[in-house]
């Protein structure tokens, strides 16, 4: 239901023989409520995900940011993008903004709904207590995590979603370094071990999945989380053309997994029929591109057994 | 209502009849009973407010950015580390312009650990942008409380009660609690211009670059002057509802003193009976309370300083590397090129260290020294020497 | 009076459209109605949101199209070329 | 002003003892001001309280240095603790045990008061939490209050569902009180 698949083409959603694929973005609204002219790199992956959010939330929402690209490029005074009531604290409250914004709301009697959209850094590393505080509370918000695996607004530097085997510029490759020695932070599931009703995970390579997922996330009560994948060109090192095709590229390898996590129970949502190797991804993107062939079989083995694990679970 | 309740139940009563809407707390030794008597407040619908159990001081004041930004009245209280850890939500809540109301129970900030009254916690962010006032009774905490809300409202500026932790927050005196009627009466419904909400989208806390930030900050501290006129004129409006008015300063006995002694918070009490003390034996000292401490009120200061050879500052903080509290500094950078006097700055308290009424007498008597001979600049008084050793 | 100061910051706020990003384009992309199947996609994956619906037919808002290629890249039906911008 | 110190041991209610000295005093129609020692002190560490009892509004937060009154809930706290430091030549000491005033040697010149109040609150309370009792003896002794001013406090301070039994042990110390005076 949420994963639109093409009919003709099997597994893959390039969809565009379709029909419920067209059918489904036909269905969303004209109406832009991100203006045009925000100052986003093109090809911007991250972008795509905020303004399809709103896609899916509609004009009665409150939109909570913590400080990052988005909020950047989103808001220079005396421009703002936001044709919805937004508001930037700082860069490690966004939970605990958010949360004050629901219960105003509730005092209020008011329906509309928070929508907090978090880069990686804001969500899983610096804001990871305040998100914590408001998860465990049960407060009444969706909270998006836009994640390219870095912290891009002050220039590339790691974060706790950065994947093993990245360069960034505070874990470069070097005589004694291959770049990033640890796996990524589970945020998901760190997420779902809070009991909240509705976690997913996304990727803005198959935009509709993720649009579906946000208005299902909205439509829960109490909190919804969403951890979206959004290339980052400038960050990743690939061509501003290629945002949409990493991002599938992430899925179909396995690297990237898309799943939904609805009241503890988890389900795969999207089984690549015949995986992709790792290294097609890996090679697209210059942060990889250092990688010896033991590493990106390394990685490749890892990737193998957790699908192996899924495959044998479902 | 005349009562005899605790200073923390006195703060409760304010924020109830205040009508607060959202209130989030995270406890800390000495504000924990003030958020206790609302959390019961509460769970007892004796108080129709949302209260946030949140996991920090930094998103105690963060919910309350995010409530006040959509456009509901919010209450906070915390105490010197939880101040600390607020800091940086602090400039961002007056930056933003919200009339957040937050009660400080005045306590010592680490290291070494000390859950103990002094003033170090909030003077140390005098700066923020947040109007402080700091009270000498449990009767001021609590109608500083409904003025605080009338005043932030007003100028758009969060506000902060100053009250000291244990002396004040766990001391049982007699408090006249107002009638809700005539506080609603004072008190209107809070109803910001700008707020969150879909019928009318702003973008609150964008992004500004050097071409505007500097506007944003010349307007709030306007915004800082506007609120000490606002103050004496609620202040005022107050008296006349409630029969009792603080002023930004007062003044004990300085009209035909020798020397003065300026002041902040509960510590002014214990001076007064001093005052009335040395005069019965002919020593003719008097005491400026300065109640409003940011905005500072300078014009105030100088009328009421500018005359005394000899003014000493007693405070309860100290600024490490200058020497001196914040007020000592404050007063005298006031009073600069107005006055010739010589300020003394006397360090007591810190960190619970009880200021008894000698030690008070020993300050007037250095100042009525200073009269003659040179003394220091800055003086600690009430320390022991038992590390020289 | 500081009231006012304050309410004309918000007052003096505008939408981000004023800002014209077409000026950041290299590559301009160049759409085939004949051969568009209007699946929608160029629409949907765009991050300026700044292709237009109009008919069935969809078309690319050259004032804020920052040539990233992605609806290129991503057109199934290769009715999408991005060619070198004349400046 | 009178000036008043309770010494006890954690969990024996002498802040609460404090704050209905006060309450007592308020109704008395007196100023009056309670506070506790400031400590971190754990269950059954020795705690002090203080009160103050005046005919103005009490301005000094000071602590209490030269009391004139000191109620002390435990008589083991003798000897750990300095409970006649400063007391007032003029003043009172009320000391909870079973001996007689001259059997405890304290170093005072002030008048010294014993009172049973283990006894009274296992008696009346069924427990050893003897802090009512020690003001119900207080308030026969110095009258720096009636005794309807004291029930009064006691009703307002303590929960209902033990206010009653603790008035019952007020009224008892207070008789006996007399007696010993």
């Amino acid at each position: 239901m949420l994963f639109v698949r093409c009919k003709e083409c099997g597994a893959k959603l390039s969809a565009s023989r379709c029909f419920e694929f067209k059918l489904a973005v036909n269905n969303l609204p004209d109406e832009e409520l991100l203006s045009y002219g925000h100052r986003a790199c093109s090809g911007c992956g991250a972008i795509i995900a905020v303004r399809l959010a709103l896609k899916a939330s509609g004009r009665d929402v409150i939109v909570v940011q913590p400080t990052g690209c988005m909020e950047v490029v989103t808001t220079p005074y005396p421009e703002t993008s936001w044709k919805v009531p937004y508001i930037h604290v700082a860069f490690e409250n966004a939970g605990a903004v958010a949360s004050g914004v629901w219960r105003a709301l509730k005092v209020l009697g008011k329906k509309t709904k928070v929508l907090v959209i978090g880069g990686d850094g804001g969500t899983v590393d610096i804001g990871l207590q305040a998100l914590s505080g408001a998860l465990e509370r049960g407060e009444n918000i969706t909270y998006i995590c836009y994640d390219n695996e870095a912290y891009m607004n002050t220039g590339v530097q790691r974060s706790g979603a950065t994947p093993f085997g990245a360069v960034t510029t505070t874990s470069p490759a070097g005589k004694l370094s291959f770049g990033e020695d640890r796996p990524k932070k589970d945020m998901p599931h760190i997420v779902a071990s809070h009991n909240v009703p509705y976690v997913a995970t996304a990727s803005v390579g198959y935009p509709m999945d993720y649009v579906e997922k946000v208005k299902k996330a909205l439509s829960v009560e109490g909190p919804s989380y969403i951890h979206v994948l959004t290339p980052c060109p400038t960050g990743w090192g690939f061509d501003s053309s290629k945002s949409i095709e990493l991002g599938k590229l992430a899925v179909d390898t396995g690297m990237w997994i898309l799943y939904e996590i609805e009241n503890g129970v988890e389900k795969i949502n999207y089984i690549p029929t015949k995986r992709k190797p790792v290294v097609e991804y890996l090679k697209a993107q210059r942060r990889f591109r250092h990688l010896s062939d033991d590493i990106i079989s390394k990685i490749q083995e890892e990737v193998d057994r957790v699908w192996e694990r899924i495959l044998k679970s479902t | 209502m005349r009562d005899i309740v605790e200073g923390s139940r006195a703060v409760a009563e304010a924020v109830k009849l205040c009508r607060a809407k959202v209130i989030s707390a995270y406890p800390i030794t000495p504000q924990t009973h003030i958020v206790e008597y609302l959390a019961e407040f509460v769970a007892n619908g004796e108080l129709d407010a949302e209260f946030v159990r949140v996991e920090s001081e930094h998103s105690a004041l963060s919910v309350c950015v995010g409530a006040s930004a959509t456009g509901v009245r919010t209450f906070t209280a915390t105490s010197s580390q939880g101040l600390a850890l607020m800091f940086e939500v602090l400039f961002i809540a007056s930056g933003l312009r919200l009339p957040i109301v937050m009660v400080n129970a005045n306590r010592a900030l680490s290291a070494p650990i000390s859950i103990w009254n002094d003033q170090s916690d909030s003077t140390a962010v005098r700066d923020c942008g947040w109007i402080q006032v700091y009270v000498e009774t449990n009767q001021e905490a609590l109608d500083s409380v409904i003025q605080a809300y009338k005043v932030a409202e007003k100028v758009l500026l969060p506000f902060m009660v100053c009250m000291d932790g244990f002396v004040l927050t766990h001391t049982y005196e007699p408090v006249d609690i107002p009638d809700q009627r005539l506080v609603d009466d004072y008190l209107p419904e809070y109803d910001p211009p700008i707020k969150l909400d879909p019928e009318n989208p702003v973008t609150i806390g964008p992004i500004a670059d050097p071409n505007y930030y500097m506007e944003f900050k010349l307007v709030q501290d306007e915004a800082m002057n506007e609120a000490k006129r606002v103050l004496k004129d609620e202040d005022e409006k107050f008296g006349e509802i409630f029969g009792r008015r603080y002023g930004l300063i007062e003044e004990y006995g300085t009209d035909d003193a020798d020397v003065v002694l300026v002041t902040m918070g509960s510590l002014a009490g214990t001076i007064k009976d001093v005052v009335d003390r040395m005069r019965e034996k002919g020593k003719n000292v008097g005491l400026v309370r300065v109640r409003l401490y940011r905005p500072f009120p300078k014009d105030e200061i100088v009328r009421a300083l500018k005359d005394f050879e000899v003014i000493g500052v007693i405070e309860k903080d100290n600024c490490f590397g200058f020497g001196g509290g914040a007020l000592f500094h404050d007063v005298r950078s006031a009073l600069y090129g107005k006055s010739n006097a010589k300020v003394i700055g006397f360090v007591a308290g810190l960190g619970g260290r009880d200021i008894p009424y000698w030690d008070i007498e020993k300050a007037y008597e250095m100042c009525y020294e200073a009269r003659v001979k040179e003394v220091p600049d800055v003086v600690w008084i009430g320390v022991r020497d038992w590390f020289r050793r | 009076m500081v009231l006012e100061s304050y309410l004309n910051f918000f007052k003096k706020m505008v939408y981000s459209d004023v800002n014209k990003t077409g000026g950041w384009r290299t590559f301009k992309p160049i759409y085939d109605h004949d051969r568009c199947i209007k699946c929608g996609t160029c629409w949907l994956v765009c991050p300026e949101g700044c292709v237009v619906r109009r008919e069935g037919f969809f078309q690319p808002n050259y004032d804020y199209c920052k040539g990233c290629g992605i609806c290129a890249n991503e057109c199934p039906a290769n009715a999408i070329e991005m060619v070198l911008e004349e400046k | 002003m009178k000036e008043i110190r309770i010494h006890g041991r954690g969990g024996q209610g002498s802040v609460t003892a404090a704050e209905i000295l006060a309450i007592a005093a308020f109704y008395e129609g007196k100023y009056s001001q309670a506070f506790p020692s400031f400590g971190v002190e754990r269950r059954g560490a020795p705690v002090t309280a203080f009160a103050r009892i005046g005919d103005s509004f009490i301005r000094t937060r000071c602590q209490i240095y030269e009391p004139d009154y000191v109620i002390v809930q435990d008589s083991t706290l003798i000897g750990v603790v300095d409970v006649t430091r400063g007391l007032k030549d003029d003043g009172a000491i009320i000391v909870n045990t079973e001996k007689d005033p001259e059997e405890l040697n304290l170093n005072t010149k002030a008048r010294v008061y014993t009172v049973d109040a283990t006894k009274i609150a296992l008696e009346i309370l069924k427990r050893p939490i003897v802090n009512t009792v020690m003001l119900g003896a207080f308030a026969g002794i110095t009258k720096e209050f009636s005794l309807e001013s004291l029930v009064k406090a006691v009703r307002k301070r303590l929960p209902p569902k033990i206010a009653e039994v603790n008035v019952k042990a007020v009224e008892t110390a207070y008789e006996i009180s007399k007696e010993v005076i």
